[in-house]
């Protein structure tokens, strides 16, 4: 059972994951995307995250992919792009890149020795049954405390920055003015 | 965390006999002139040439009163009027300064051509910065020849570049850009494999002994005694290849006559005069007591770079069509008898190398100046544009012909004393270099002259029938030099008894520390007593 | 006051002609003709002071006759010790003697030969500090004093030969002059690091020791010495620089190429003798050099026209006598014909050199002929130097010449007796050749016309000093001129009696005044006196056959008779067996092609290319960098995952597996 | 029913003290960020909420000190459960980016009101990411590192686009946002499996791990410090992970840029030098080799691309690159010597690099695109003064003598001498030479005559006073670590001996 | 090894080698895609592909850490995304083109 479950969403994470590379129009790229997120919460489930696989669902899934697709129609990119490159080269030694990464990572950790570490430095995931809400709550609030605060910058930034960026260019007049003296000047 | 205060506070107290650290005032005195220059308002140029002058007479005067502070007692051949403090205690590095028998007379000299310098460049353009960049160039230089630290050596042999790099990029003809970068660049290139070997050595110590110190006695003692075979031939050459860069020794000498070339006269003046003799300096107070045994072993090899320095320099001198490089590649020939004395590893060799350096700073300043004299007035250093300018300017044209047969090394100027005496040193070990070597007598000769025929005799053109006399600021500049130059050909014994103590203390060392054996001459005493017959 | 006493006081020998020449150099200007007044007092006294110290010196004991006097430690460094001490002994002080004698009168003879030079004073200054040097050479204590003096000599040579440097033919001339001398002095220089090493010294008084050193180092050391007397002395091959050296004023002609400097490489192998005396070998070189040399110069003299070169060959193959006398051992001999030489050569000299005055400034004998009407003295007193060096009994060229030919028989070395005599033979012959060209014959300088064609400007140099030529009747000179030359005369008759060749009547007093180890050749008074009368014999052959040639002078078109009875070999020998002409083309050709390659090839192509080839390198280096800098995101990504992977065969390098 | 067992979480008493330096920072951005909300268009907040970051910047400088009083009487120590290490290291790194910010905030000022792009957000972004650096100079689990590092590159992307005017800024911030979260997704990844191979992120934890057990299967292990390698490689600009550097420097916002280069490298060393020499220290023999060969690849490249460049801008940027060389030469030393070098070489790098922008800034002019070195010509005339701080600045960089540089240089390579890497040593000396040859191009170019005298005087050259001061501050600094560098140097021995193990 | 027989139980090893090929797949899809919003989405898969590590790796571990780590990455994403998607619009708004191959200004 566990592994017809692991194998389909195996299967469902890696043809998303291609599909995201491979779709020419950004929207199929942004559903793909979404379907690798909800096969990877349901591996999450399997492996005893209930509480991470919700998240994933509800951060990723819905709100993350949203705003992609937000984005695309906003900027009404939502359309088919030519697959010509103009530089095949990069495809092509991206390619090799890739498998070479894939096998060296695969070769490395050889086999099934990947796990050598010390088990339970911060404590077990505690009660399967129950979800490991309240164990991961209380890592969260002790061992994280500080982690946890830190995102707080993390999302001051995010706010301040993606207003500052969205924010209209205060001073057109002068902007079409210093556009060719400012913008196009490409340094030699 | 230690205080800036506790940086500078002396650690041990300075044996030096007087009260004060004489040392020290030498290598900032003319640092703290160019500092007063800097505020000085640039639009009171007179001002600023005030300031240069005194400051440079000053250091000179400083200068002459540590020839007589010098202990002359040649049982003394240590380091004297020493001053020691820490200064980068992390490091070890502490302002450690000395001053012995073989840096006295660099020290001296350096005072001396900087003056002169200055008032030869009296109507130089932005006198302001011009000035600056001397004093601290003066600053350095001494520096470079005091230092008894290695990392203080290496700062000052370092920052010389940059005063020199600026007075020859602001102050050069047509081509300085290229000259100045490129003087920069190989010297800098050069000082990396110094640096490497500099703080290889020490490290190595501090390795065995636990104890860093860059100061010089300490590790010319260690290195000595404890660093052998592979890695003592290694080092060596790390340190030759950086100070054969200063030197210049060939191949690594290119530098030098577009350095020369473009240079102001001040500025050629002091790269000739002073600059180049940091190089042979090294070599005696780092590369060979180091190493004494590698210095041995690879000794052939730097007295074939001389030789063929001297023979080689001397020829391509003798094709060059500017009057300017002509002079520079004797340079590169006279520094050859240099390092070939300092390579015979006898006194008389060494003696001879360190008062060739001392005379080639006279001469070759001289005729640098005389040069720089022609220049003001005719724009060129081409040979073929003076012509008759000897009967125009009878007085210029009897000083050159004084130089250079100062330069050429005839009997009764400083230069044959030297040249004579490395000759004689390096013929005891090495005969047939010697042999090779002694053509460059010939061949001083013939560039020379040949040069003096070609440009100054004849029948004047009309380019130079109207140019006019040096005057007395002239005159007086190039005097003291030539002077100078005649009274230690004829009396050199007061120049050579300060440097034999640390001679031969050095040969003593070296053969204390490596199967060397100075070679010894029948002693049929030199003269028979007055009156007695034959 | 002793005599030793006085004798500490030989600095002032060269020490007074060394004032005067500091004196006019820094006050030339100022003090204007009346420089070479002051000159020549000094110079005089020079002499008088020589003399004293001559007759101090004769005052000691025969075995005591050597005084170094007190001075200062010159150059010191460990066990090498140069003093400045002055060395009076026969040699010296005959040295000193005939160099300030002989200078002061040509000093005299200057004074009206430079009259109303532009660089009158300058030119004292220059006489002045030759004959300081000079006398400096001769006191000298040591190899190196001597070296001073001798390099001092050929200083004031270059600055005297090429005085009139507007002239540049006279500069190159003493350019050449100099950097020939200069080979010899390598020679000479590596002669005294090798003394050093095998003596420990270079002092003379040590000279004693190096009988005890072995043959090689002996012969070496004589050999290096030679080679430097070759330089001053213009020995084959380096007598080049003699004949351009004429470039240079009269005087200097007389003093310095005649009379003195370039006897000091005479001087300087006697004063070395003893390794003569130890080498097996050396002392043949020396000779055959010396004799070979002098039949060579003496057969090119035959040709010359100018009046001065014929001289100045001439010197070179008397010079040769002297090296001849020096190599068979006969070392008084050779110091014996250097003194009478000085005379009769200086007289010679300062004879053309009246004539040219009296010519105005012409050199060329063709343009010449009856003089001896015009300049009645200086005809007469040339006349004498003519037979003085033709070797006639009893002037002092017989004497001096006569015991060298004898100890080159003594020698068994009976080839070398003959090149000598054949070399008397033509001394003979061209000298006579001279004096009937300038003194006898039609007056040649009356119609020039006739004798355009066929007379070469010989002396463009010339006419830019003088002018063209024909300034109206020759005249004699102020007594100024003529005055030394009679006194000059007079001792090219008398001078050879300081050293006649009878031993038992101790009639050689120069010779056992000198005292110097005679080679011990048996010599027969009889044989002797053959050998002379031959020696006069070809004297006068050579004089009869000269006059029977040239009693007319010239032809009327202007040929020379000698010329056309040698045909072909007239041009060899007017070139100097083109031995000059191949050096200068060697040197214009291979040498300077060699250095170019030098200079342009290795230095700027080779050396500073390599140079600029690292820089040009990394120059090329950041080109290529900076095309790979596209500007792309997924290149520069693409960078990344490359490192990625670099590292990660890294690591895969160092894990276990 | 599920509820019933619920146990309310006492969650660990914060050691605030540990962290005051940060919070001050961060609370100074909140405060600009609600200034700027309340009052709309004031000009006056520009100036106000420059003066707040400074005071934050002081404020943080006073925790700081006091941190290091007590770390200095009582050793180091680790807070907030691990998080967080308390020693010496942290407190020097903090306080070169205090140094840093406080230069780039000087700079910024008169640059925003010459550019027209008074905001207060600015400010805040700029502290945020200040803050980024303190946390990460602290961080002491590879968690924290990771946020960090966020932190700090995502308000550098902000700030990187923030001339919303010139297309190049906003490309710099493009650039720089998808490579840098590149490179932190490969980041996270190594954490990731690193988190395997140890069964923590805690870096004592690591060490401790490591010092315990013997892997026999290392592969994870080995692969993950590899893939950290990256990410770090990537925000200290070492070759080749470096492409980013040259645009995005030339095209961010000058103070940025200057901020970028001073303070980042620090942050981004201080977490390399924590992992690597701290963690992994065991492992050295595994990845010096790696970092050696980081080392020479940056060096080399870094100088020799720069030798062709003719924009000043992008000469800098990759000269940065070989100074994170010459950094790395003393981080793959290993040892204490190797470690207090690479400390003192950041902090002299952090001075001379902002003067060296602040310059170019100066003489960009209104619209911040004069970098070519043809507007460089004639300074030395125009302007003396600055063209002889460039000077200074420029020579610095080269390691000239009685200067910071000279000294930073004697460190790392006696550092790598001390380990016997001769020849990287060398290597590092060499590529200063071409390194000089680059910057003398620049001086070259300031002492020749202009090619047109109205070049530089339209529109002139106005020095305003926030930029002055920093330029003093700056040229000070230089001189002071050159000639009396032992102040420095002790304190940077002293933190690495303070080092949370 | 991965045992290609059907295996009877799902080891770590099989979660961690599908997290290795997803990160590859997101690192060659930001490589050859030129359209800036799918390069940010291959970031996300690489950033999904650590998360799924973590994951596998608690519970191999049995250690809360792993899935702890996992919010973290989740709050940097977030930021990611609203910052990086700003940036994009903000060029969108000059170039009219969220090809990552037209922003080429700096370059050499």
């Amino acid at each position: 059972m566990e592994a017809i479950v692991f194998f389909v969403c195996a299967a469902a994470v890696i043809i998303g994951a291609l599909g995201v590379i491979a779709g020419r129009n950004p929207v199929h790229s942004a559903l793909f995307l979404l379907l690798t997120l909800v096969s990877i919460a349901v591996l999450y489930l399997q492996q005893h995250a209930a509480l991470v696989a919700a998240i994933q669902i509800v951060v990723y899934a819905s709100a993350i992919v949203v705003l992609f697709l937000f984005v695309i129609t906003l900027l009404g990119v939502d359309k088919e792009e030519a697959r010509d490159d103009a530089h095949p080269v990069q495809r092509v030694a991206a390619v090799v890149l890739g498998v070479l990464v894939l096998t060296g990572i695969l070769v490395l950790v050889h086999g099934n020795r990947w796990v050598t570490g010390s088990r339970s430095a911060r404590g077990g995931l505690g009660p399967a049954e129950s979800g490991n809400v309240q164990t991961l709550a209380k890592s969260l609030f002790t061992d994280f405390v500080w982690a946890f605060e830190m995102t707080a910058v993390l999302l001051v930034i995010a706010v301040v920055g993606s207003v500052v960026l969205a924010r209209r260019s205060g001073h057109r007049a002068e902007v079409t003015a210093a556009e060719p003296a400012a913008g196009e000047r490409t340094p030699a | 965390m230690p205080s800036l205060l506790a940086e500078l506070t002396p650690v041990a107290s300075t044996s030096s006999k007087l009260g004060y650290p004489l040392l020290t005032f030498l290598v900032f005195l003319p640092a703290i002139g160019a500092f007063v220059a800097m505020i000085v308002p640039a639009r009171r140029p007179e001002l600023t040439r005030a300031v240069g002058y005194v400051t440079s007479m000053a250091t000179f005067g400083m200068a002459l009163f540590l020839l007589t502070q010098f202990d002359t007692n040649p049982l003394k051949p240590g380091y004297q009027l020493l001053e020691d403090h820490s200064w980068i205690g992390a490091l070890g590095v502490r302002w450690t300064l000395g001053v012995d028998g073989i840096s006295l007379f660099m020290v001296a000299l350096s005072a001396l051509l900087f003056p002169i310098a200055l008032l030869a460049s009296a109507h130089i353009s932005k006198p302001k910065s011009f000035t600056i960049w001397m004093l601290l160039l003066e600053s350095a230089m001494i520096g470079v020849f005091l230092a008894l630290d290695a990392v203080v050596f290496f700062i000052f042999f370092e920052f010389v570049l940059v005063p020199m790099y600026f007075l020859i990029a602001g102050w050069g003809h047509d081509n300085r850009r290229y000259a100045a970068m490129k003087f920069f660049l190989f010297t800098m290139a050069g000082s990396a494999f110094l640096f490497a070997g500099i703080l290889s050595v020490a490290f190595m110590r501090q390795h065995s002994t636990h104890v860093l110190t860059f100061d010089v006695r300490t590790l010319t003692d260690w290195g000595a005694a404890h660093i052998h075979g592979g890695t003592a031939k290694v080092l060596f050459l790390a340190f030759a290849v950086g100070f054969a860069v200063k030197v210049p020794l060939f191949p690594l000498h290119t530098w030098l006559p577009d350095a020369h070339t473009d240079a102001p006269t001040a500025g050629s003046v002091v790269l000739a005069g002073a600059m180049l003799k940091i190089g042979a300096y090294g070599f005696l107070r780092f590369a060979i007591p180091f190493f004494p045994q590698a210095a041995v072993d690879l000794a052939p090899l730097l007295l074939v770079l001389a030789v063929v320095g001297i023979t080689y320099g001397a020829i391509v001198a003798a094709m060059q069509p500017n009057l300017k490089r002509i002079i520079a590649y004797s340079s590169v020939a006279h520094l050859g008898f240099v390092v070939l004395g300092v390579f015979a590893l006898t006194n008389q060799g060494i003696s001879g190398g360190l008062f060739t350096m001392l005379s080639h700073g006279l001469t070759t300043g001289a005729l640098f100046l005389l040069v720089g004299m022609l220049y003001d007035r005719r724009h060129t250093y081409e040979l073929s544009d003076f012509r008759g300018i000897w009967k125009a300017a009878p007085v210029f044209g009897g000083l050159f012909v004084a130089a250079t047969f100062a330069s050429i090394g005839l009997p009764g100027f400083s230069g044959f004393v030297g040249e004579f005496l490395s000759l004689l040193g390096a013929f005891l070990t090495s005969r047939w270099y010697v042999v090779v070597a002694s053509t460059g007598v010939i061949l001083a000769a013939v560039y020379l002259l040949w040069a003096v025929q070609r440009a100054f005799t004849g029948e004047p053109d009309d380019a130079n029938r109207a140019t006019p006399d040096i005057g007395g600021r002239e005159i007086v500049t190039v005097l003291p030099l030539l002077g100078l130059s005649l009274f230690l050909g004829f009396y050199p014994k007061p120049v050579l008894d300060r440097l034999q103590p640390s001679v031969e203390a050095l040969i003593h060392h070296v053969e204390q520390n490596s199967n060397y054996k100075a070679p010894t001459v029948p002693t049929s005493g030199p003269v028979a007593a007055p009156g007695t017959g034959k | 006051m002793s005599a030793r006493n006085l004798l500490d006081l030989a600095w002032v020998i060269p020490a007074l002609p060394a004032l005067g020449a500091v004196v006019l150099l820094v006050f030339g200007k100022r003090i204007g003709e009346r420089a070479g007044w002051l000159a020549t007092a000094l110079m005089t006294l020079s002499f008088v002071a020589s003399v004293i110290a001559f007759f101090a010196l004769r005052s000691l004991s025969p075995d005591a006759r050597s005084n170094v006097s007190q001075g200062f430690t010159w150059i010191q460094a460990g066990t090498f010790r140069a003093d400045f001490r002055f060395l009076v002994d026969p040699l010296s002080s005959t040295m000193t003697l005939f160099v300030t004698g002989v200078g002061s009168l040509i000093h005299l003879y200057a004074i009206g030969y430079m009259h109303g030079d532009a660089r009158f004073s300058r030119f004292f200054a220059y006489l002045n500090l030759f004959a300081a040097s000079m006398l400096v050479l001769v006191l000298g204590s040591s190899f190196l004093l001597t070296f001073l003096g001798w390099e001092g000599v050929g200083l004031c040579s270059y600055l005297l030969i090429s005085f009139w440097f507007e002239r540049n033919s006279a500069a190159v001339a003493g350019k050449k002059a100099f950097i020939t001398n200069r080979v010899g002095d390598f020679g000479f220089m590596i002669a005294m690091f090798l003394i050093f090493q095998k003596l420990g010294t270079l002092d003379y008084s040590a000279l004693g020791s190096a009988a005890k050193l072995p043959q090689p180092a002996v012969t070496a050391i004589a050999l290096l010495l030679f080679l430097g007397a070759m330089g001053k002395s213009a020995q084959l091959p380096l007598h080049i620089w003699l004949p351009d050296a004429m470039e240079g004023p009269t005087p200097v002609s007389a003093l310095i190429h005649a009379a003195t400097m370039v006897t000091a490489g005479v001087f300087l192998l006697v004063r070395a003798h003893v390794f003569f005396d130890v080498s097996n070998h050396a002392g043949t070189v020396v000779a055959w050099v010396g004799a070979i040399t002098a039949l060579f110069a003496a057969t090119v003299a035959l040709v010359q026209n100018d009046i001065k070169r014929v001289l100045a060959y001439s010197t070179i193959s008397q010079l040769g006598y002297m090296f001849l006398a020096v190599g068979v051992g006969a070392y008084s001999a050779a110091i014996f014909h250097m003194v009478t030489h000085a005379f009769f050569k200086a007289l010679l000299f300062l004879g053309a050199g009246a004539v040219i005055h009296g010519m105005h400034d012409e050199q060329d004998m063709r343009r010449m002929g009856g003089l001896r009407k015009y300049m009645p003295i200086t005809a007469g007193t040339f006349i004498f130097g003519w037979l003085a060096i033709a070797g006639i009994f009893p002037f002092a060229g017989f004497w001096s010449k006569d015991e060298i030919l004898a100890k080159a028989w003594f020698s068994h070395d009976y080839a070398l007796w003959v090149v000598g005599v054949s070399g008397a033979l033509i001394t003979a012959f061209y000298m006579t050749r001279q004096v009937w060209l300038v003194f006898y014959g039609p007056e040649r300088w009356r119609d020039d016309a006739a004798l355009v064609q066929g007379i070469g400007d010989a002396h463009e140099g010339d006419e830019a000093l003088a002018g063209a030529h024909g300034g109206g009747v020759p005249h004699e000179s102020p007594w100024t001129m003529y005055l030394p030359l009679v006194a000059l005369a007079a001792l090219s008759l008398f001078g050879g009696f300081i050293d006649l060749p009878f031993t038992n009547a101790k009639l050689n007093v120069l010779d056992r005044w000198l005292d110097l180890p005679e080679s011990h050749l048996a010599s027969s008074f009889g044989l002797g006196l053959l050998l002379s009368t031959v020696a006069v014999a070809v004297g006068v052959i050579g004089i009869y056959l000269g006059v029977r040639l040239y009693r007319d002078g010239l032809r009327r078109d202007g040929t020379d008779p000698g010329v056309e009875r040698l045909g072909g070999f007239a041009g060899v020998l007017q070139n100097a067996y083109y031995l000059d002409l191949g050096l200068a083309r060697l040197v214009s050709g291979p040498v300077t092609a060699f250095a170019r390659f030098l200079s342009d090839g290795v230095d700027r192509a080779g050396i500073d290319g390599a140079v600029n080839g690292i820089a040009a390198g990394a120059r090329a280096g950041g080109g290529t960098l900076r095309r790979i800098q596209t500007g792309l995101v997924r290149n520069y990504a693409l960078g990344i995952a490359l490192g990625t992977v670099l590292l990660l065969l890294y690591v895969a390098t160092r894990m276990t597996f | 029913m599920i509820g019933a067992d619920i146990t309310p979480i006492a969650h660990a008493p914060v050691d605030w003290y540990a962290v005051a330096p940060e919070i001050a920072l961060f609370a100074a951005a909140i405060v600009i960020v609600i200034l700027r909300s309340v009052v709309r268009h004031d000009p006056k907040v520009h100036e106000a909420s420059m003066l707040i970051a400074i005071g934050g910047v002081a404020a943080s400088a006073v925790f700081t000190g006091i941190q290091w009083a007590f770390v200095h009487s009582n050793g180091p120590y680790q807070a907030l459960s691990g998080l967080v290490a308390v020693d010496g290291f942290a407190v020097f790194v903090k306080s070169v980016i205090l140094g840093a910010t406080l230069l780039a905030l000087l700079l910024s000022g008169g640059y925003l009101r010459r550019e027209h792009l008074e905001s207060p957000e600015y400010f805040a972004l700029m502290l945020c990411s200040a803050t980024g650096m303190m946390l990460m100079a602290s961080a002491n689990d590879l968690v924290t590192i990771f946020l960090s590092l966020e932190i700090l590159s995502i308000a550098l992307y902000v700030l990187a686009a923030f001339d919303r005017r010139r297309l190049s800024s906003q490309e710099a911030g493009l650039k720089y946002f998808l490579l840098g979260s590149f490179s932190s997704a490969v980041f996270l990844y190594g954490i990731a499996l690193v988190y395997g191979a140890t069964g923590t992120t805690n870096l004592s934890g690591i060490a401790r791990f490591l010092a315990k057990v013997v892997l026999l299967h290392d592969g994870v292990l080995f692969v993950g410090f590899a893939l950290l390698l990256v990410g770090l490689g990537f925000k200290v600009a070492a070759a080749p992970f470096h492409m980013w550097t040259p645009d995005v420097y030339q095209g961010a916002p000058t103070p940025v840029t200057a901020f970028m280069a001073a303070a980042t490298k620090a942050a981004a060393f201080a977490a390399l030098l924590r992992i690597f020499v701290g963690a992994f220290r065991l492992y050295e023999v595994d990845w010096r080799p790696a970092v050696f060969g980081l080392a020479v690849l940056s060096l080399l490249v870094g100088s020799i691309a720069a030798v062709v460049q003719t924009d000043v801008k992008r000469m800098l940027a990759y000269q940065s690159i070989s100074h994170a060389g010459y950094v790395l030469i003393g981080v793959q030393a290993a040892t204490d010597k190797g470690t207090s070098a690479a400390l003192f070489y950041v902090c002299a790098y952090a001075v001379m690099a902002t003067g060296a922008f602040a310059i170019v800034m100066l003489v960009a002019r209104r619209g911040d695109d004069r970098h070519a070195l043809t507007d460089y010509r004639g300074l030395a005339s125009a302007r003396p003064v600055l063209a002889g701080l460039l000077t200074l600045f420029l020579l610095a960089q080269a390691g000239v003598p009685l200067t910071g540089g000279f000294v930073a240089k004697l460190s790392v390579f006696s550092a790598a001498i001390d380990v016997g890497q001769y020849w990287l040593a060398l290597v590092g000396m060499l590529a200063a030479v071409i390194g000089a040859f680059v910057y003398l191009r620049i001086v070259l170019a300031m002492y020749a005559p202009p090619d047109d005298e109205t070049a530089l005087a339209d529109p002139r050259i106005a020095v305003d006073a926030g930029t002055g001061v920093a330029l003093t501050i700056a040229a000070g600094a230089v001189v002071f670590l050159g000639v009396v560098p032992g102040i420095m140097l002790d304190f940077a021995h002293a933190a690495t001996q303070l080092l949370a193990r | 090894m991965i045992a290609l027989a059907y295996p009877d139980h799902i080891t770590a090893t099989y979660y961690l080698v599908l997290a290795a090929i997803l990160f590859t797949i997101g690192a060659v899809g930001l490589l050859v895609r030129k359209n800036t919003l799918v390069m940010f989405m291959c970031i996300e898969l690489m950033l999904n592909a650590a998360n799924l590590t973590f994951v596998s790796f608690a519970n191999a571990l049995n250690d809360i850490s792993g899935q702890v780590i996992v919010f973290f990455t989740l709050v940097v994403a977030a930021a990611e995304v609203a910052v990086g998607l700003a940036i994009i619009i903000a060029i969108f708004r000059r170039r009219q083109s969220v090809s990552a191959d037209d922003v080429d200004l700096l370059k050499g």
